[in-house]
């Protein structure tokens, strides 16, 4: 129950990939032949993502995935434009790869406004616009966060950052595949997304770039992706990506709907265990994100439990990070620190089941109960033994 | 996280886990980076460490390493158990990983609070740390 | 014969990765087992990696490819000493993954000087000595050059690197593999790969960094790689890299073998040729690769045409380029203009064959005659119509 960390390859686009690593096309076909035949399956892929996210073929280009569509977006957006300005907005709650981006900016002489968020990890549009000043280049915030679920009000912030002028990019790595997008309709100038969270390969991406949008390369090199991006072109992973991407959206209402139901379960089923409480927004959130806090307990705690009956899980505690620091995420919600150690990420895929979510609403509270025996911080009535 | 064996098992089913209702000491010791709190107690008969419970919040290597270490002091001198050092919670766990270790050390200063709580409430002085003993906060 | 473009996945090599990338090693596996494998298989093949170069594995950081690689190695040390100086060494027949990143770095107020080499287009160490200042922070010269072949003399450039204080990266993209390297004695800092040049996967590379090296990351995100290359981590890419790399070098003594008596045999048959020249130093060149210069032609036209018969091939030539400019390797190597425009490289691999190198002694000359026959530039002594 780890889908947001990362899927395993469809059957399907696995069978798609292999020619291309192998460079067996069947016969007749000369070696000329595969170069053609590679670039067509490259251009296949380039619609492919384009459709998805209702922008044009020639406005994506490939990459070795989310980090590096967020790498470039950001810095590429900073070095292009500082004769322009030095001002970045973002969130406090975005992922590694674009805040250790912008602190390492704010290194370099670029200066980040971070917008505080809800309870929820909502986002206020009407903060971002009172944050906008003279000098802002760049405004980045995230499309769906990756702990807890919290879908942002892209459209409104794009909206804004269109009237006044300034470019906006989403990390949409959560969001792509799950969540209908239109770049044009959002008004979204860059977006960045990942091949492995939706059923795609591992280490292939994708950074939308509009029109209007001034960059320079984070790879400097031959001229491939119309000489922004070198590097020989990662054709399996491209065709991987390309195709996953088109059968996620595909069946993205009905896996939706699915996963609604499960996910709800599971969460009224978790919220039945006495101090525990739910993370992110109840209602805009992503279908196939669960987090949940149980109070006196720790999360590494939690996840090992679960691991030895089968369960993989993720938690924002301090413990099972390595910089012994509880997520910024939680933080950035306002969760105190004694409880944010206790938090529980589940998020479900296309593959989770409903004998699966009985197994968890079993062992969940079983845990929970052996772990808070077990803590100094448990009061006596919710102890057991 | 890569645990050993040791650790998981004693993780699993940690050995003199809960509190004791009438303990001639306590300790508790938290580490303020990570939130991790530990609790020691223990029943002490004619210098003798009768018996030790633990009870801890926090990760793997935490729980662990209390269970571990009530278990190496549980019958020995309070002589004994104020010399057992989290290098040795460590080696008999057979291993943590190197970001854990910390953890362990959580173990060693929760039950010297512990033995000189147990010495200030008989009315004896405490006892001192050791010079150089690894800092770890 | 174009293996120095790109090479397909070796079957056993496909056959490792797969299991990573659908998640399915066979029962029983749990979830939590499925992460301790991908962790182990990591660890193997960045150990397999160190054992080709004489590294420790610590030393070794995975990344999209040899153009991260350079990219990385290059920007980083620049960003994290420029405080100690702003003075890069490099020579004029980098791949454009040096070269580009170099002219990027002069933009932000870096400065390079570019060695010149001889018209076998080799460095001499004794100008990379006589060009080092007391601001220098960076030589970079490549292992051996993916056009003409020419193996620099890298460990006497590391040499005096090191008794400079100064670091050294190399490109090694087509050398990796090929040839013996061993980063301790020739006293190399930073040495860049790419998994698809060995017969292991697209977007896949390394970067080898000694331990005295300080650098900023290129990928900035979440803690992987030892916090120094962020990024979900492609465990089958590393995996197939690793098998990729290890079988090449167990390998390389034999194949160099048999990749010399066939890249002999081609050179003197090509250059039976009149007025056709060989590119490259001939005894310091790679065993795989064949360029050479045929008068009064266009290599385009030569590439169309072998195409035609099934063969892929590469050209300096400018018509082929995007810039249409000719190669600025030859170019560097002091070739007339004139002539620059009829080069043809052809790069052998292990699948290639004596029945090859026969078909195409026989196909090129014709080739040769039919476009010089068609040609302006054609001396009457050499047409045949
Ligand atoms: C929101 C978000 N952004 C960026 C990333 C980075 O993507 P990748 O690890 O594929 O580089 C991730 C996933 O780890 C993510 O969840
Ligand atoms: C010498 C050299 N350096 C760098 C590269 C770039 O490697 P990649 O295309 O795998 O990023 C190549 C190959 O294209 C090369 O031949
Ligand atoms: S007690 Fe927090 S990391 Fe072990
Ligand atoms: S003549 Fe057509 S590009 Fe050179």
């Amino acid at each position: 129950m780890d889908n947001a960390a990362t899927t395993p390859v469809r059957p399907e686009v696995l069978d798609a990939m292999i020619p291309f690593m192998t460079h067996s096309f069947g016969n007749p076909s000369s070696l000329y032949d595969i170069a053609k035949i590679s670039r067509e399956a490259v251009a296949k892929a380039r619609s492919q993502v384009a459709a998805a996210l209702g922008a044009q073929p020639k406005e994506i280009y490939f990459t070795s995935g989310g980090t590096e569509s967020d790498n470039w977006a950001i810095k590429g957006v900073c070095f292009a434009n500082k004769n322009k300005g030095k001002h970045i907005i973002t969130s406090p709650i975005e992922h590694h790869a674009v805040s250790h981006t912008c602190e390492w900016l704010e290194k370099q002489g670029f200066e980040v406004t971070y917008i505080p968020v809800d309870k929820y990890g909502l986002v206020n549009p009407d903060d971002v616009s009172a944050a906008i000043r003279d000098d802002t280049i760049l405004i980045t915030i995230m499309f769906a966060n990756n702990e807890i679920g919290t879908i942002e009000p892209i459209a409104e912030i794009g909206k804004i950052a269109r009237e006044r002028g300034i470019l906006f990019h989403t990390d949409a790595v959560q969001a792509v595949g799950h969540v209908p997008i239109d770049v044009v309709s959002m008004n979204i100038d860059m977006l960045s997304l990942s091949g492995h969270k939706f059923n795609g390969p591992k280490g292939t991406g994708a950074l939308y770039i509009g029109k209007r949008v001034k960059l320079v390369p984070l790879m400097h090199g031959g001229d491939q992706e119309r000489k922004r991006r070198a590097g020989t072109e990662n054709v399996p992973g491209i065709v991987g990506l390309g195709l996953a991407l088109e059968l996620s959206v595909s069946e993205m209402k009905e896996t939706t709907e699915h996963l609604k139901e499960l996910r709800n379960r599971l969460i009224d089923g978790l919220l039945k265990v006495p101090k525990s409480h739910l993370n992110g927004h109840p209602q805009m959130r992503l279908s196939n994100n669960v987090n949940v806090i149980f109070e006196y307990i720790e999360g590494e705690s939690i996840l090992l439990m679960l691991n030895r009956k089968g369960i993989a899980a993720s938690t924002g505690s301090a413990c099972n990070s390595s910089s012994l620091e509880p997520s910024h995420v939680l933080t950035a919600c306002g969760l105190p620190q004694e409880i944010v150690h206790g938090s529980l990420r589940l998020t479900i895929g296309d593959m989770t089941e409903e004998g699966d979510v009985d197994y968890l609403l079993e062992v969940v509270p079983e845990i929970v109960q052996k772990l808070r025996n077990m803590s100094p911080l448990t009061p006596q009535e919710l102890r057991t033994t | 996280m890569d645990y050993s064996e040791k650790v998981m098992d004693h993780f699993e089913n940690p050995r003199n886990q809960g509190k004791i209702e009438d303990a001639d000491g306590i300790g508790e010791e938290g580490n303020p980076t990570c939130g991790d709190i530990m609790k020691i107690y223990i029943k002490v008969s004619d210098n003798i460490i009768e018996d030790v419970k633990f009870q801890t919040f926090g990760c793997g290597a935490a729980v662990a390493s209390s269970s571990m270490a009530t278990e190496l002091i549980k019958g020995k001198t309070l002589e004994e158990a104020w010399e057992l050092s989290n290098k040795a919670v460590v080696e008999a766990l057979e291993g943590l990983p190197p970001q854990k270790v910390h953890c362990s050390v959580l173990a060693e200063d929760a039950i010297h609070k512990a033995i000189n709580d147990y010495r200030i409430k008989q009315g004896l002085s405490p006892w001192e740390e050791k010079e150089g003993k690894e800092h770890h906060h």
